[in-house]
């Protein structure tokens, strides 16, 4: 095999992407996610059932959507419905996984999108919570994804706008928070993270090739916990990159 | 009734349910010719300081022939239920509004809303109150079934909640915390739809997002439609009626409607166009400058149609999506 | 004019149908308020817009509808949804009027649907509270329709399915029913009735023709309030009952 | 949460949103055939005790074809919620009903179900906790939304709300008092639709009555549809789709399923159909000889179909309603 040269964004979507189950409901945010889906409807996951926000379920993603709403969101889809209908669907338990983007994030996988610095005298307005809050209240697992650097790999979210894990174990039932849920891998430009179970905090688990440990820690604005292992990801294989290239973002909005 | 917690953010717009319910007797039952010009509807039913929403996005089967239309008039001190994308940017660095129940302004693939961001770190936009997109569309469905609240699960345990105006409680049948949501009731609510009657009846194809809820939730409803078709196409089809003429004031004939969002299976994205406003909103000065080119420059949507030209909109027109 | 002889349903719905304000919503239950509506929007109320318990609103009546789901409900009409959108127009103050029968009514208005009887050992089971219990609770006015008889008009309802005025004056604010809602008349076998607005209690307003008052009120089970002067409600006309017999109960079902 | 008044009624199906979650989580979401003879749907997913419910009326879009099957394998102890007219009448009369969530069970134009009253009367119904058409719709749409309870302001000061589980609480918001009615999920639910195919993807002409909001509420949903079509035309329609495959357990083909209830655009009721039960349901030997000569002395809905016959569905087919 040919070695080939890729962007850091190209191999986020690629290890994003092999992370959907095929067969699994899953709640697709605006950007990278969609990427992602279609990527995995592409290779891994053909049966995946991808649920856009306004209402479209079951699309066959043949062209990239770049609105929650727009008609690529239900092309050739199963329903057609309403955003009560999409969100009343994950309230029920019926979405498998979420795919989610943000700002920052905190060691429990708490993302924020609403403001930087205070919230009254915003530093910076963020878009708001969207759909966020309501996949990462709702759906059963969630998966962010993210640029890795310090300034958003936070100890402490500026806000909570879509639950993580809150302040550790026990805080989303003690919440409310429907039995279950919670964050379970957090994709970034340099690796890919999970959580550990005992203390709900993020931990590294494997590198992209040609990222050292060290450079994801340093990158991290907290202690990112380190498994006995780490493992490295595989890079994009040729077939992915032509996907990406030449079937999912023919338009170069992303990659 | 037990308060577990109460979000800080205010209310901004109270309701009384008992209230809302006079309001609506009074609203006529009659089939009245309802069609008038833009200028006409939004000059009658959207005014300084009133509660506004529209439905779905700036890109995706949006208003924004009459959003334009709200700029025109220069129409202040909104409040204004948000979640959008080109038509609430447009009000936004137009100096229109001033609160905002938000749960997502931006720019989709294109980012962060530049507009968004100078009204509010200017405190030109007095307050933000949170919510999720989940959470203000229950709130427009609580108002839509006539009843104070409506319970979720979502939201609990975050600052979402925390800077917005729901409460805590216990669930009394079972115990489990959920938050409630006030029900939200508009002053004006803005909606872009495929067809209607003269008498405001309407249909959608496609993802009907949360049209039949603010409809329902709303005091005056302001209906643009690409096509005004015949009573009796409706009385044939009543189970495509997603918003029947009791609920309507104004129904305004919009071809392109929704340009540079699309409508589906009729138009495309206009993708050029929609980039254009993101460049030039990067600046005060190029949004300033936006505004003046597609509507303050502008008598109405018909002289936007011939700027935008045939051509244009034939392409979109080649982008729509198809049932196949 | 020609002498006509009628029946007593067929005076009842006469009287009925000519309470049908024109240009109202209506909510119409299943029998002898669907004669009435029929008749009405033939006659005095052609922009009646009937509203039926599981969707239909704004048919044309052309043909009796015998269910409150059949096509005919929906026949030519403005919307065809589900029982919500009408059930929460209600609710939201959109339906003027509520149409309703019961087995036994009360001097408050308030009507039996649901048993005779002890409610767990029942003399007699009776269809339960349907639609009538959200009409009358949520509807601005309701117009009661009944055979007229000590038995049925009864000083206390074995169980008040549907609220009238429950316990007097106030009383419908104190349990919560929305503002300025509540029965407006009763319009009977023998009479039509409606409610003394200091005590809520019933009242004769005008009897049927040659209807004596004091047979209304030996057919009556409570001390029913007499006005000033009773009127007489006129016999129908003979459009009226051609419109009856010939074109709405062409079955004979109910006349 | 202060509890201002609690209904009488038992809790007939208590519930557990968690637990139905998890239910729901178990669900398929892969497209697989579903299709399947009525005998195995009833089969497999109703059991002697169970919860369940029917959509619309015997005499409108009802699964009436199921219904029958449900007698036919003689399933005890039913705990229904009910508001029905033939369907329950026939499961009354079999003597499957052990507890009601009661609406309105009567024969509607015909006036009292003879069945109901000896049901109930004889304590063979050992329970009947009563509510409102509208507040037993909103209970589904609570379960439906995945929340577990919903206001309403329906039923306050009565007894149709002192004999069910209602709960009156104040308003936190306004301090107004409403009712809360707790989620309601089925064990099972039987509906009709015009067309279906093979996954259970679902589509309805005219008013979907309280279809949506069943079908999201239910942990076994079994659908009879007049038609299976295939997988493309749904997806060409996605719009048209009210009720999704996911929800679905088992999709039985039944033209004239409905019968002798009517069809909306495909068949008019059987009046003399309709008839023949209420004059039969009469006594209890009448609804027994009915009971045998469609139900128990038939293999299945293939053989009611050749015993009812192709003159008078053809009659019925005459009498549908059209659109013109």
């Amino acid at each position: 095999m040919k070695e080939q040269t890729y962007s850091k964004t190209e191999l986020m979507i690629c290890v994003a992407a092999r992370l959907f189950e095929d067969g699994a409901t899953c709640f697709i945010g605006t950007g990278i996610p969609m990427l992602a889906a279609m990527l995995a409807s592409h290779t891994t996951a053909p049966n995946l059932v991808p649920v856009f926000e306004f209402g479209g379920t079951g699309a066959i993603l043949e062209e990239l959507p770049r609105a929650v709403g727009e008609a690529r969101t239900w092309h050739k889809g199963i329903s057609a419905l309403g955003i009560c209908d999409t969100m009343e669907n994950a309230q029920r338990g019926f979405i498998d996984y979420g795919f989610l983007g943000g700002a920052q994030i905190d060691p429990y996988g708490n993302l924020n999108s609403i403001t930087i610095g205070d919230h009254d005298h915003p530093k910076a307005r963020l878009p708001g919570s969207g759909g966020g809050n309501d996949v990462g209240s709702l759906c059963w697992q969630t998966v962010a994804i993210m640029q890795h650097d310090a300034r958003r790999f936070v100890p402490t979210v500026d806000c909570v706008t879509t639950p993580g894990f809150l302040s550790g174990p026990g805080a989303r039932e003690t919440a409310g928070l429907p039995k279950g849920t919670g964050p379970v891998y957090v994709v970034s430009t340099l690796a890919l993270m999970d959580y550990d179970p005992a203390t709900c905090r993020m931990r590294l688990k494997a590198t992209h090739p040609g990222v050292s440990v060290d450079e994801v820690l340093a990158s991290t604005g907290f202690e990112l916990l380190l498994p006995a292992r780490v493992e490295v990801n595989a890079p994009p294989s040729a077939e992915e990159l032509r996907l990406l290239r030449e079937e999912i973002d023919t338009e170069k909005l992303y990659i | 009734m037990e308060i577990l917690q109460s979000g800080t953010g205010e209310l901004t717009q109270p309701f009384d349910l008992d209230e809302f319910r006079a309001w609506n007797r009074k609203k006529s039952r009659k089939l009245v010719d309802k069609v008038m010009p833009e200028a006409e509807a939004i000059g009658k039913f959207v005014y300084d300081g009133c509660y506004i929403g529209t439905e779905l996005y700036g890109t995706v089967r949006c208003p924004m022939s009459l959003a334009r239309e709200v700029v025109r008039q220069r129409v202040k001190d909104l409040r204004v239920c948000g979640q959008g994308v080109l038509e609430l940017d447009l009000w936004l660095a137009a100096g229109l509004v001033k609160k905002l129940d938000i749960t997502y302004i931006g720019l989709e693939v294109y980012g962060t809303s530049y507009a968004l961001r100078r009204a509010v770190e200017s405190g030109q936009v007095e307050k933000c109150v949170e919510w999720s997109n989940g959470a203000i569309t229950w709130r427009l469905k609580a108002a839509a079934m006539g009843v104070p609240f409506l319970p979720t699960r979502s939201m609990l345990g975050t600052d979402t909640l925390a800077y917005s105006a729901a409460k805590v409680v216990a669930d009394p049948f079972t115990g489990a915390k959920v938050a409630l949501l006030p029900a939200l009731v508009l002053d004006a609510a803005l909606i872009h739809v495929h067809r209607a009657d003269k008498y405001g009846n309407c249909q959608v194809d496609g993802i009907t997002g949360f049209a039949a809820e603010m409809a329902r939730a709303s005091k005056r409803l302001i209906v643009s439609a690409e096509e005004i078709i015949p009573t009796q196409e409706i009385r044939k089809y009543p189970d495509r009626t997603l918003i029947p003429y009791y609920l309507v004031d104004a129904v305004v004939h919009a071809p392109y409607g929704s340009h540079p969002g699309e409508m589906a299976y009729l138009y495309g994205r206009d993708e050029p166009g929609i980039k254009e406003w993101v460049e030039m909103s990067k600046t005060a000065e190029g949004a300033q400058a936006y505004l003046d080119k597609y509507i303050y420059n502008l008598q109405g949507h018909d002289e936007y149609l011939a700027l935008i030209g045939e051509d244009r909109f034939g392409r979109c027109v080649e982008l729509r999506e198809k049932r196949e």
